[in-house]
């Protein structure tokens, strides 16, 4: 699905981390482990385009991603620490803009998946009303909605409850026997019913 | 080859009573220069100084 | 075709190529500068009407022509720098842009200096006085845009971005300015001075200074590139091993 | 909203739409967007006549640039509330992210934009120029020229915005930026005014003016597009 090779980064004097290659393909769930600082955001904002400060090479499906990048981001969903949310808007408006963008317009799925997060009540209400939790919750009530093969996700767990934690676990690894794949990096202790790869950025050092 | 202007130094300073305005404008023109030539000199020292102590940084 | 547009991008190939050439066009831009300035200012008969106001015309008109190909030259940098995104052109746009923004400015105070004799004003409103002020207003953007941000690549990547839309915008406002000027003064009295029929011996000391500040330009720029280089580099092999030879005496 | 529950997928116009909509109602639920500009605009020109004299004469001379210069200020300040909610919530990386093409949704981001707060300028120009007694003659240039002229400022203010969104204290650098820029939108816009009062047509400095306008809506959104990546990187 994505490839990297030979990924260097560099930031403030420090080399984050250098000829760094993986690969992931569908089925599996690859968890980026690393203290603060080393490089887990950056290497995620890397994959997913936002960053462009990088040397080496990233390929979707094979091909160049800046040959496909209209396919990549169609097939890829990323998280990032902000929600990603309006907060003036309600979760219905910023979730139909959320659907505009990816190319259709389905307001029974987005009721499905607010109900599925537990936030059918706040549907109409704006955001800033709601607590930090729930706003997370909102946001990734746009995972069942992207219809994105990847998932790139920050720190998903944060500020979620242990019930919305476990729903969550359930819903990557099932996301992951489905066909699809999933990177993330977290600092809560994954209990994953799928297999867990893991690349650590801080034993590999900046070689 | 043309021959000198002006009868006198003196004569050559007053620049035909514009000496302010053209000695003016040249002593911007020059003291622009002269930056333009100190300033490259100090801060090439300063990123060798820079980079050097960087590199002792780096070996220990 | 792109193989040898990344080679002639490689800063140390940069480096490597001045370090033999620099010497000479410093020499070459001294003389220029001494002879085309000391025949101007000493050599060259008052003229009838001004007087020997005139003179400053040697370094305003280079500084003007200057400070517009300058920022010519900062454009075609940033295009390299953000259409191929060779980092060379990016240290050599950096360069560009202090230089441009004194020959700008330069042009704006012997201008103003030369008006005060000739038409009894330090400012006058004409049409090329005023696109060269929003000229160093564009510099100083430039500048102040690149230094604002905190990681260097994206402040060489917004300050490019400003200079292509700078450089699509100029002639733009030179235009519109031309025309504002025609709605309120007549036609720019300075341009009437430099077009005159000047004869050979008032043009030929013109002609050295000229070169004289296109060679300055360039020898600035390649120091100040040189800089560039080494701060840049300073992570790679050769800038160490460079830096660490005893001959480097600074 | 439609339950019927079929998925339709969107073509890139009826996905403009939804960007449109979600502009509009971003900003119409933070009204402060929509009205201090204008106060702004309204009270920077009632300053003029308390800080000159009060005399139609004077006034009317320097009525048309004293409504340019303050409704280019008004629309640089204005531009505040165009990148900088997205840009903190994280949906400016959505829209980056999105395969929907920048170019388009950019230019129906500043558009919406403008019609919230460059059209009401616009629309309040009139009583404005009637406090700096404009000679009645003059009103409808005056109008014609803001008309073609707010959305060519407010995309090149969008450029800057889009440079500084992602510095800390970037209110004055903008205006550094983008004051420029905008000269000859001003020059020819104010241009038109002066022409009328002297008696000469003035459909040639709106055709300028709307050449203008075409060249910065087909060119502005690249530079926007680049300058978001850069500082979202």
């Amino acid at each position: 699905m994505l490839s990297a090779s030979g990924l260097y980064c560099e930031r403030d004097e420090r080399v984050l981390f250098s000829r760094l290659d993986f690969d992931i393909s569908a089925g599996r769930v690859l968890q980026i482990q690393g203290s603060n600082g080393s490089g887990k955001t950056t290497l995620l904002r890397i994959l997913c385009g936002l960053n462009a400060d990088y040397e080496g090479e990233l390929r979707w499906e094979g091909k160049l991603i800046n040959a496909t990048v209209e396919h990549f981001r169609a097939g890829m969903f990323y998280l990032g620490h902000s929600p990603g949310i309006n907060k003036a808007l309600t979760p219905m408006q910023n979730l139909r803009w959320f659907c505009a963008n990816r190319g259709f317009a389905d307001d029974a799925a987005i009721i499905a998946a607010l109900e599925e997060f537990g936030l059918s009540v706040y549907r109409d209400i704006p955001c800033f009303q709601m607590s930090a939790g729930q706003q997370r919750r909102v946001s990734l009530a746009r995972l069942p909605l992207s219809g994105a093969s990847l998932w790139i996700l920050d720190e998903p767990f944060t500020a979620l409850d242990r019930r919305a934690v476990a729903d969550l676990e359930a819903r990557i690894a099932e996301h992951a026997s489905s066909g699809g794949a999933v990177i993330l990096t977290t600092h809560h202790p994954l209990q994953l019913s799928c297999a867990l790869e893991i690349i650590n950025l801080d034993e590999r050092g900046p070689q | 080859m043309p021959q000198f202007q002006f009868d006198s130094l003196g004569d050559f300073l007053s620049m035909g009573g514009d000496a302010f305005f053209v000695w003016g404008a040249y002593a911007f023109f020059a003291v622009s220069m002269i930056w333009h030539i100190i300033q490259p000199g100090m801060q090439r020292r300063k990123v060798i100084r820079l980079v050097r102590a960087r590199m002792q940084r780096d070996q220990q | 075709m792109w193989q040898w547009l990344y080679r002639l991008g490689s800063p140390k190939l940069f480096y490597d190529m001045t370090t033999g050439f620099l010497p000479w066009l410093t020499i070459v831009t001294y003389f220029l500068l001494i002879v085309g300035l000391v025949w101007g200012l000493g050599f060259v008969p008052p003229d009838y009407q001004m007087g020997d106001n005139f003179r400053i015309a040697y370094i305003h008109i280079p500084m003007s022509v200057g400070a517009m190909g300058i920022y010519a030259m900062m454009a075609c940098m940033a295009a390299m720098h953000m259409i191929w995104n060779i980092k060379l052109a990016d240290l050599v746009a950096r360069s560009c842009a202090a230089l441009g923004a004194t020959y700008c400015a330069l042009s704006l105070v012997t201008g103003s200096l030369w008006g005060k004799p000739t038409w009894g004003t330090y400012w006058i409103w004409d049409a090329r006085l005023t696109s060269m002020l929003i000229l160093l207003f564009v510099f100083i953007a430039i500048m102040a845009l690149r230094s604002a941000y905190d990681s260097e690549n994206s402040g060489s990547k917004a300050a490019s971005v400003l200079t292509l839309v700078g450089v699509v915008n100029l002639p733009i406002i030179h235009y519109s300015v031309v025309w504002w000027n025609t709605l309120h003064q007549g036609d720019s009295i300075l341009g009437v001075s430099s077009q005159s029929a000047n004869p050979p011996e008032v043009w030929s000391p013109a002609f050295f200074v000229g070169l004289g500040l296109i060679g300055f330009f360039f020898q600035a720029l390649i120091r100040r590139t040189r800089n560039e280089i080494l701060l840049h580099e300073r992570r790679s092999q050769w800038v160490q091993q460079l830096l660490t030879s005893k001959q480097l005496q600074e | 909203m439609n339950l019927s529950g079929s998925r339709q997928t969107l073509g890139t116009g009826a996905s403009l739409a939804a960007t449109l909509q979600r502009e509009l109602l971003i900003i119409l639920r933070s009204p402060g967007d929509i009205v201090n500009p204008l106060m702004f605009y309204v009270i920077a020109v009632s300053l003029f006549p308390l800080g000159g004299q009060a005399d139609a004469e004077w006034l009317s001379g320097i009525a048309a640039g004293v409504i340019w210069v303050t409704a280019l200020l008004a629309v640089m300040l204005s531009m505040e509330s165009l990148f900088r909610s997205d840009y903190e919530d994280g949906s400016l990386e959505q829209l980056l992210l999105s395969p929907q093409p920048l170019y388009f949704h950019l230019l129906v981001k500043v558009l919406g934009h403008w019609l919230l707060t460059g059209l009401p300028l616009v629309l309040l120009t009139p009583v404005l120029a009637m406090m700096l007694a404009l000679p009645g003659e003059a009103y409808w240039p005056l109008l014609l020229g803001l008309l073609l002229g707010t959305p060519t400022l407010n995309l090149i203010g969008a450029i800057g915005m889009a440079l500084t969104v992602g510095l800390k204290r970037s209110g004055v650098l903008l205006a550094v930026l983008v004051l420029p820029l905008s000269i000859p939108v001003l020059v020819f816009g104010s241009g038109m005014v002066q022409t009328t009062l002297n008696g000469l047509p003035y459909t040639g400095l709106a055709a300028v003016l709307g050449a203008l306008l075409v060249m910065t809506v087909s060119l502005a959104p690249l530079a926007i597009g680049a300058a978001l990546r850069i500082s979202v990187n």
